[in-house]
């Protein structure tokens, strides 16, 4: 299991769009953690339908492959952060990454989500996996996620065909 | 209660000296000492309520090794929604800081402290001035920003930027000095200007006769909002600008601030760069005190020993080139470690250059110090006796003329200097002449220092820590013996860069003790008085006005007076 | 008075008219020499400066007209001072009469020159002056005495050379020197002007052609004075035989004792006011008493 | 929902006392923050749960129910938040009578609570539905969206033994969430026919094209750019719903396209039950300018840039202070609010 | 002074950014966009020549820096600009659109190269509600 | 009083300007910068440099002044002080511009205290009728002596200055 975590390595945090109903709560959440930034924002996709997108922590970050510095890196728990000693905000992580993530903050760094690094020293979850009202927002281990996620739709499926 | 209090104040003492110290301020505070932690090995942070603080300030300032470094005041509003000043006692004995948190909320008034602490005058001030905090028991007057300026803006405070600033205000002086300038083109038509000192500079001098009989600071022409700039600066521009507070002593205020953020970061400094950065400490001071030298002479008019100081400095000034690849603001200082490491090849080149500027320094100040004026004008002139030195908490040379053994290479250890040995010259008579004499002294101690350095400097090639991690709201002191004494500087973290930073340069210190010194000096010696203390004004954010009062007032500049008195 | 003695009257004076700058800049050669610098790029560097000077504009004072006024009265009676004492060497006409006239020009130049200053209203320039004249009353008592004393002992010394004429000339000497030293305004005497670099106190409000003249009588002074000096050693050691030589012993001299005082000038530091007129004062005062002493002995 | 995501387990207050008039997300959310740092907070809520709008409006199938009661069990049991259900704080004797009153036992004044708490923050929230204005509202029949979606919940919770009426044809007035969610509602409760009469078109409506759509599918009829001018009632129950037609005008001040009336094109639309959902106004706990807490035009509590009112102990948080929106962004303003209780409380003693 | 390198600079900002006393500064507009170097303000610090990331920088000896006209003391440097692909707003060069590339060794369809930050994550979003929603 | 007569038309600018060539007085100005230039400056008077050998002397009066070295940023609380010492100098007026914070403001270009560097004040200067003949900027931080000996040469004419203002163009790779 921890080798197959370590493959999908960041798949940390996966959003349930299913489950999310647009109601800006780990936006504001995010605002609110990171002194206004959010690194979790919701776009339309149409039909005034609106969804949140975040970094996915890929598990093979392009951002972390173009960055010349080594600033954008993978830390121990699959988390994709940016070393602030390090980041010279050449924007090389803004060009390369496909959903348009990170971004430079002044006084020039890049900047994106670390999945709410000081919570997660204290044992606690990121805010948005925390508030989302609906669970939409699942962050753990690729164990545990495969599992949540399993539960789900099973609990789905019987909802659903339920009379 | 009140137990409880000081037994928690006991835990967190450094040694015996602070245990007894924060003893007394847990008795005179009582339940107004609200929190009292260890935010460095060498800092004590002490939080009191405001009403208290001239209680603690009386029982500190009655140490008799206890002296005021600094006051730092800080806009936590967008985390606190309060100010705070950070009033920063030193305890010279074991090298502890005690730094007295105070808050306030910007409408009550903050107990003044200036009559007992004389040194925190200007700091009040400046608080007041450029933070809007209001303190009691004391004369509020501009200090540091122009008298047109509107008195609701103050630039520190972080809710107005510079922009706006800007808009709110734009110097009206360019049509005051045509229009209504006319008449006092009359008094000074060269300005503030004193090319000896090379920097504007204004001082108020009450004459009576030939006598000083007071004498008053108006300045802070070099202000050039650098604490405001450094907040919106990452971490490792700010370097560079610390360098540019003073062009001639630049290196320590970048040393004094990568040391302060290291402090407040954790950060772990590789060996080498604690001995690259003590030798160009050392260098710089050097060049500075040769500088001095210089300039003490020519303001004596011994012009040909000016230009032979300045010969030896151009000799240590090309081996700051080749050390850091510039002649000065040597940019080699970064947060963590330096940019530019010494080899073998550069160390020898070193020591030779050192060789030559020491028997070439040895002739000249024997030759200079020969020359009858310069002998005649120095001693019995500009006294400053120990007892007001320690009031005032001066620093460096100045502190050491007056007898106080006051030095932060060995009070507050830093760098590398606790792998050389060293000596603290120290003269006890307060005179110009004892001044001047320390400082030669310290070229050879500085010299001394060097070579020992050079002996055992580490041979690896690590000069600079990979990576640390920026932690916000966290404070930092940092200090460095510059060659005008000490420097020190407050920093409170933020997230990109430095939240609040506060530079303390040793002028900012010394001048307020000036005034002392110039009172009951003949006229003639008020240049080399103030010169004495090796002011740097632009550190100081500052400049002087000479003002002679010979019953009515009169604006004279510095050099008229280094030529004689007025009858 | 036949015309040999005339155009050489007018030589020497024409030639004493350019030789100052020509001094300074010698001087300065010599001053950068000491400081191991290698100075102005040619001798003829404090001519050029006066050349430019002459052409810039003249920001004038207010009221300054009278200060410019006095600035050129203060060169016409410099050079008329060069040019009657020419005179007087070469005809050797010393008497108390043409003394007191050399002496009220010389002063008349001195004082021209302050008056200038104060008239400007400038404080920094009303201190330098009032600072030279505290330091010219001391001065010119010790000038005063020092000249006679030296003249009277020189005639002495023709008729009747003894060991203690000899010693009074000595002493008049030492006034005459010391006094011509401090008149330059050299070092450490130089308190109301100080090194250029400083505010140039006496001549702050001057520029454009009143300071070249300001500057340009001032060199004349010191030339004045120098040319004193060597007169008062130079006859005593050849007398009075040609006119020619003496000529030329009087300007060689005095370019030496110009660049003596160059010298020494540069290896001192200046003086407090206070402090200078005090040691002056006792130095005339004690030169003095040794002379009456000497010549109640003589 | 963890509302008090900042900490693992209470520090076990002694840093002042707080009380959060409002259980709902803003009330909550600020709860949580003001846990974490040590307060005792304690929540006053009308109604027998909290969650406010979010458990009593939001239909289940968006926001499950379980969710927000673990929440906020987490509040009472590991943080020690103390919940005073059915009780309604008011300013003053006059009590306003606002929807989802029913379960009100006792009644606080709120000098009271400013009075003995060290902070009060007012997050009422918006609990009373904007009328149309038109004649026969009274009738039998017209319900708002926001009182049949809240009855339907609290029927089916056992909390009230009134059943919501569930009609065959059924008019939902409104093109907002609350007119969504309520005709969804009342399709699954077993209406026939159920209607959604918007005066705008589809790309105007503020629940969004795709939500409408989606109700489309599941059977509910949609009709645009139509506006009730009457409800026609007979024996004092509604019979149905006079409409005039609309067209599009030149945009308002939000952007929109301001709907015009067509003259004589009225139409009647049969229905045994209307339910309208022309929005709603905010509740504050006070009527008036009781107590020296400023409100402004719209009902809503004006508060500076700190959050606070123009009492200084007194703070005001979610849509109270904005009008209807979205839950998240009551849940960043209360937290704002939140931080500015502590900032304030912690301030004041330092000083 | 410093040169900045025609060949290897890719214009990407990172010496604009640390600069202390901004005196390189960087303009995008439409057509181009131009890194400039104001020369009367550099503080010979070299912190740009530490920091970019290609070497494009390199350091002169040169000190007869003198100017009759201050702008005389102004280098620029024009690269293209690259327009979104959907906005058709400007925000990069091409140069560095091609190094990243390069970087990325082709990593992902090169066309989404061309697209702005803003349009990506609007793309992403649409993406995966077609995946959830259906609605295109 | 002081009052500049209108003289102008009487001085041979040209002329005057051909003069100093030769002799050049130069009053140094400090308007608030860091002394790292104004050192320099003494630097280039004294041995190692000796500017002297270029008949360049340092006056104490703007008065006496050709050539003002003007160094810093200029500081509001400086900046009247400075007009009124340009205003002081006889014509032909000439202003040596130094160090970055002399020329474009430097690190303080854009602080609440500053006005940001010598182009600025010329700006003022002439809205104030203040003609200054001709300005030379010199660049660096600190300026080495060496490079203001430069740009003396080059405001003299002796020397054709060596930076030009260039447009390259990116080299697609």
């Amino acid at each position: 299991m921890e080798s197959i975590s370590r493959m999908y390595g960041g798949m940390n945090r996966v959003i349930n769009y299913e489950a999310c109903i647009g109601c800006f709560t780990c936006e504001e959440v995010c605002k609110f953690l990171h002194n206004g930034e959010a690194y979790i924002t919701l776009y339309e996709v149409g039909g005034g339908l609106n969804k949140p997108i975040s970094c996915f922590h890929c598990a093979k970050a392009p951002c972390v492959t173009a960055c010349p510095t080594g600033a954008m890196h993978r830390g121990s728990d699959g988390a994709v952060t940016v070393d602030i000693s390090r980041c010279i905000g050449c924007g090389a992580c803004v060009a390369a990454c496909p959903f348009g993530i990170p971004t430079i903050v002044p006084p020039g760094y890049a900047s994106k989500c670390d999945l709410c690094e000081p919570l997660r020293k204290e044992g606690l979850n990121p805010g948005c996996v925390a508030m989302c009202p609906t669970k939409a927002i699942v962050w753990g281990d690729y164990t545990t996620i495969a599992k949540e996620l399993r539960v789900r739709a099973l609990k789905k499926l019987i909802y659903t065909s339920a009379p | 209660m009140v137990s409880d209090i000081i037994e928690t104040l006991a835990s967190v003492a450094r040694g015996s000296r602070s245990k007894s110290i924060l003893t007394k301020v847990g008795e005179v505070c009582g339940d107004k000492l609200l929190k009292v932690e260890r935010v460095s090995p060498s800092t004590i942070k002490v939080l009191i309520k405001a009403d208290c603080l001239h209680e603690v300030a009386e029982v500190l300032s009655a140490e008799r090794d206890v002296y005021f470094r600094t006051m730092a005041a800080s806009d936590e509003r967008p985390a606190e929604n309060l100010f705070k000043l950070y009033y920063v006692f030193g305890i010279d004995s074991e090298g502890t800081n005690i730094v007295v948190e105070v808050p306030t909320d910007g409408e009550r008034e903050v107990p003044s402290i200036s009559d007992v602490v004389k040194a925190c005058d200007w700091y009040e001030l400046e608080a007041h001035d450029l933070m809007g905090v209001k303190f009691s028991g004391r004369f509020l007057k501009r200090l540091v920003l122009p008298d047109d300026w509107p008195e609701e803006i103050h630039p520190l405070r972080k809710d107005i930027t510079t922009e706006e600033i800007k808009k709110l205000y734009q110097p009206q002086v360019v049509k005051r000095a045509v229009e209504l300038g006319v008449e006092e083109i009359v008094k000074i038509p060269i300005g503030p200007y004193h090319p000896a000192l090379h920097e504007p500079e204004y001082f108020e001098l009450y004459v009576r006769g030939e006598k000083v009989v007071d004498a008053r600071y108006v300045g802070f022409m070099v202000h050039r909002g650098i604490e405001k700039l450094a907040e919106s600066m990452k971490y490792d521009q700010v370097p560079f600008l610390a360098e540019r507070i003073c062009g001639i002593c630049g290196f320590v205020h970048s040393v004094s601030y990568t040391q302060a953020v290291e402090e407040a970061l954790n950060i772990e400094v590789p060996e080498k760069t604690q001995y690259i950065r003590t030798i160009i400490l050392e260098l710089e001071r050097i060049h500075s005190h040769l500088l001095w030298i210089g300039v003490a002479l020519h303001l004596l008019g011994y012009d040909t020993g000016f230009m032979h100081a300045w010969r030896i400095r151009e000799k240590v000034m090309v081996l700051s080139e080749l050390l850091t690849g510039s002649r000065k603001t040597y940019g080699i200082n970064l947060v963590g470690g330096v940019r530019k490491d010494i080899n073998k090849e550069k160390i020898e080149k070193t020591k030779q250059t050192l060789k030559q500027v020491l028997n070439e320094y040895k002739e000249f100040v024997d030759v200079a110090t020969s020359v009858p004026q310069v002998r005649r004008r120095l001693s019995g002139t500009g006294v400053l006796p120990g007892g007001e030195a320690r009031a005032y908490s001066l620093v460096g040379p100045t502190a050491r003329g007056s007898g106080l053994s006051r030095d932060v290479r060995k009070d507050y250890t830093y760098g590398a200097y606790h792998f050389v040995s060293f000596s603290i010259p120290t003269y006890s008579e307060g005179d110009n002449l004892a001044r001047t004499l320390v400082r030669i002294d310290e070229v050879y101690e500085s010299i001394n220092i060097i070579e020992q350095l050079l002996d055992t400097i580490p041979s690896s090639s690590e000069i600079k820590v990979d990576s640390w991690e920026p932690q916000p709201m966290k404070l930092g002191l940092g200090n460095v013996e510059a060659p005008r004494g000490e420097v020190i500087h407050v920093v409170i973290t933020g997230k990109y860069g430095p939240y609040r930073w506060r530079v303390r340069a040793p002028t900012y210190q010394n001048l307020q003790a000036v005034p002392t010194m110039l009172r009951g000096v003949d006229l003639a010696d008020a240049p080399i008085t103030i010169a004495s203390i090796d002011p740097c004004f632009s550190c100081t954010d500052r400049a002087i006005k000479i003002n002679i009062k010979t019953g009515k007032v009169e604006f004279i500049p510095l050099e008229v007076l280094s030529r004689g008195g007025v009858r | 008075m036949d015309f040999i003695t005339i155009s050489l009257i007018s030589f020497f004076a024409v030639v004493s008219a350019f030789l100052p700058p020509l001094l300074d800049g010698v001087e300065r050669k010599v001053r950068a020499k000491i400081q191991s610098r290698i100075g102005p790029p040619t001798v003829m560097q404090t001519w050029y400066d006066l050349r430019k000077l002459a052409v810039k504009e003249l920001k004038m004072p207010l009221g300054g007209e009278l200060a410019v006024l006095t600035v050129f009265l203060s060169l016409i009676t410099s050079v008329s001072s060069i040019a009657y004492l020419t005179y007087v060497l070469i005809t050797s006409t010393l008497n108390p009469l043409s003394i007191a006239t050399l002496i009220v020009l010389i002063t008349a130049s001195h004082n021209l020159t302050l008056l200038s200053s104060v008239s400007t209203s400038n404080p920094f320039s009303i201190v330098g002056s009032y600072r030279n004249v505290t330091l010219l009353l001391v001065n010119e008592f010790g000038f005063m005495a020092g000249f006679i004393a030296t003249l009277y002992a020189l005639v002495r010394l023709s008729t009747n050379p003894t060991p203690l004429s000899f010693l009074a000339y000595a002493l008049g000497l030492a006034a005459l020197i010391v006094s011509t030293y401090v008149g330059c305004g050299r070092l450490p005497y130089d308190i109301h002007e100080a090194e250029p670099e400083l505010a140039s106190g006496a001549l702050i409000e001057f520029s454009g052609v009143a300071l070249g003249t300001y500057l340009y009588t001032h060199l004349m002074m010191r030339y004045v004075f120098s040319l004193l000096v060597a007169y008062a050693i130079s006859t005593l050691i050849i007398g009075f035989t040609n006119a020619l030589v003496v000529i030329a012993v009087l300007a060689l001299l005095t370019s030496i004792i110009y660049i003596l005082y160059g010298v020494v000038a540069a290896m001192l530091g200046r003086t407090r006011v206070d402090l200078g007129v005090r040691t002056l004062f006792t130095l005339y005062v004690s030169l003095t008493l040794c002379l009456v002493v000497a010549w109640l002995f003589a | 929902m963890k509302f008090a995501f900042m900490c693992r387990e209470s520090r076990g207050g002694g840093r002042g006392k707080v009380a959060v008039v409002g259980g709902g997300p803003a009330g909550l959310a600020a709860a949580g923050y003001l846990v974490c740092y040590g307060y005792e907070v304690d929540v006053y809520e009308k109604l027998p749960y909290a969650g406010g709008l979010m458990t009593f409006a939001i239909p289940p199938y968006r926001i499950p129910r379980e969710n927000i009661i673990e929440g906020v069990e987490d509040l009472e049991k590991n943080f020690s938040v103390k919940f005073n259900y059915r009780t309604k704080v008011f300013c003053g004797d006059k009590v306003r009578h606002d929807e989802g009153d029913e379960f009100v036992q006792n009644v606080l004044d709120l000098t009271k609570l400013v009075n003995e708490y060290d902070a009060v923050l007012i997050t009422t929230g918006i609990w009373s539905s904007r009328k149309l204005g038109v004649p026969g509202e009274e009738a039998q029949g017209v319900l708002t969206a926001l009182e049949y979606t809240y009855g339907w919940w609290i029927y089916d919770s056992g909390l009230s033994t009134h059943k919501p009426p569930v009609g065959k044809r059924v008019v939902v007035v409104g093109g907002g969430f609350s007119a969504v969610d309520a005709a969804e509602v009342s399709h699954m409760k077993g209406s026939k026919e159920v209607i959604l009469a918007y005066r705008r078109t589809i790309k105007e409506a503020p629940a969004g094209e795709y939500e409408i759509r989606r109700l489309i599918a599941e059977g509910i009829k949609w009709m645009d750019l139509v506006q009730p001018t009457k409800i026609v009632v007979e024996n004092g129950r509604v019979s149905g719903v006079e409409f005039v037609k609309m067209r599009l005008g030149a945009p308002d001040e939000s952007g929109r396209p301001r709907p015009e009336p067509i003259p004589g094109s009225e139409f009647v639309l049969e229905a045994d039950l209307v339910l309208v959902a022309a929005g709603e106004i905010p509740t504050p706990p006070l009527e008036g300018e009781c107590g020296g807490i400023k409100v402004d035009r719209g009902r809503r509590v004006v508060v500076n840039s700190r959050m606070q009112t123009n009492v200084e102990k007194v703070f005001a948080a979610g849509d109270v202070v904005t009008g209807p929106s979205m839950v998240g962004k009551a849940i960043g303003s209360g937290l704002k609010a939140a931080t500015n209780i502590d900032m304030y409380l912690r301030s004041k003693k330092l000083v | 002074m410093i040169e900045i390198d025609p060949v290897k600079c890719v214009g990407c900002g990172a010496c604009v950014r640390i600069c202390p006393p901004k005196a390189l500064t960087i303009e995008v507009n439409e057509k181009e966009t131009i890194l400039k170097y104001f020369i009367g303000r550099c503080i010979f610090c070299w912190m740009c020549v530490q920091t970019c990331p290609q070497k494009a920088i390199k350091t002169t000896n040169k000190f007869e820096l003198s100017a009759v006209d201050v702008h005389e003391l102004q280098m620029e440097l024009v690269h293209n600009t690259v327009k979104c692909r959907v906005c058709g707003k400007p925000f990069i060069t091409s140069k560095f659109v091609k190094e990243v590339g390069r970087r990325l060794n082709g990593g992902f369809k090169d066309d989404l190269l061309y697209v702005c930050p803003t349009c990506r994550r609007k793309l992403t979003a649409k993406k995966i509600a077609t995946k959830v929603t259906g609605v295109e | 009083m002081v009052e500049a007569l209108p003289r102008n038309g009487s001085v041979d600018l040209a002329k005057a300007f051909d003069k100093l060539k030769r002799s050049i007085w130069v009053f140094h100005l400090n308007t608030g910068s860091c002394n790292g230039c104004d050192i320099e400056v003494l630097d280039v008077l004294t041995p190692y440099f000796d500017v002297e050998r270029f008949g360049i002397k340092l006056v104490g009066s703007p008065r006496h002044a050709d050539l003002i070295l003007l160094t810093g940023p200029i500081t509001i609380k400086t900046l009247d002080k400075v007009v009124r010492a340009i205003d002081a100098m006889p014509r032909p007026r000439l202003v040596l511009a130094l160090g970055s914070c002399g020329v474009g403001g430097g690190i303080w270009f854009n602080t609440y205290s500053t006005l940001g560097g010598y182009p600025k004040l010329q700006e003022l200067l002439k809205s104030l009728g203040v003609e200054v003949d001709k300005v030379v900027y010199v660049p660096g931080c600190p300026v080495r002596p060496e490079a203001i000996i430069y740009g003396v040469a080059l405001l003299l004419g002796l020397a054709e200055p060596k930076v030009r203002y260039e447009r390259v163009e990116a080299v697609e790779g």
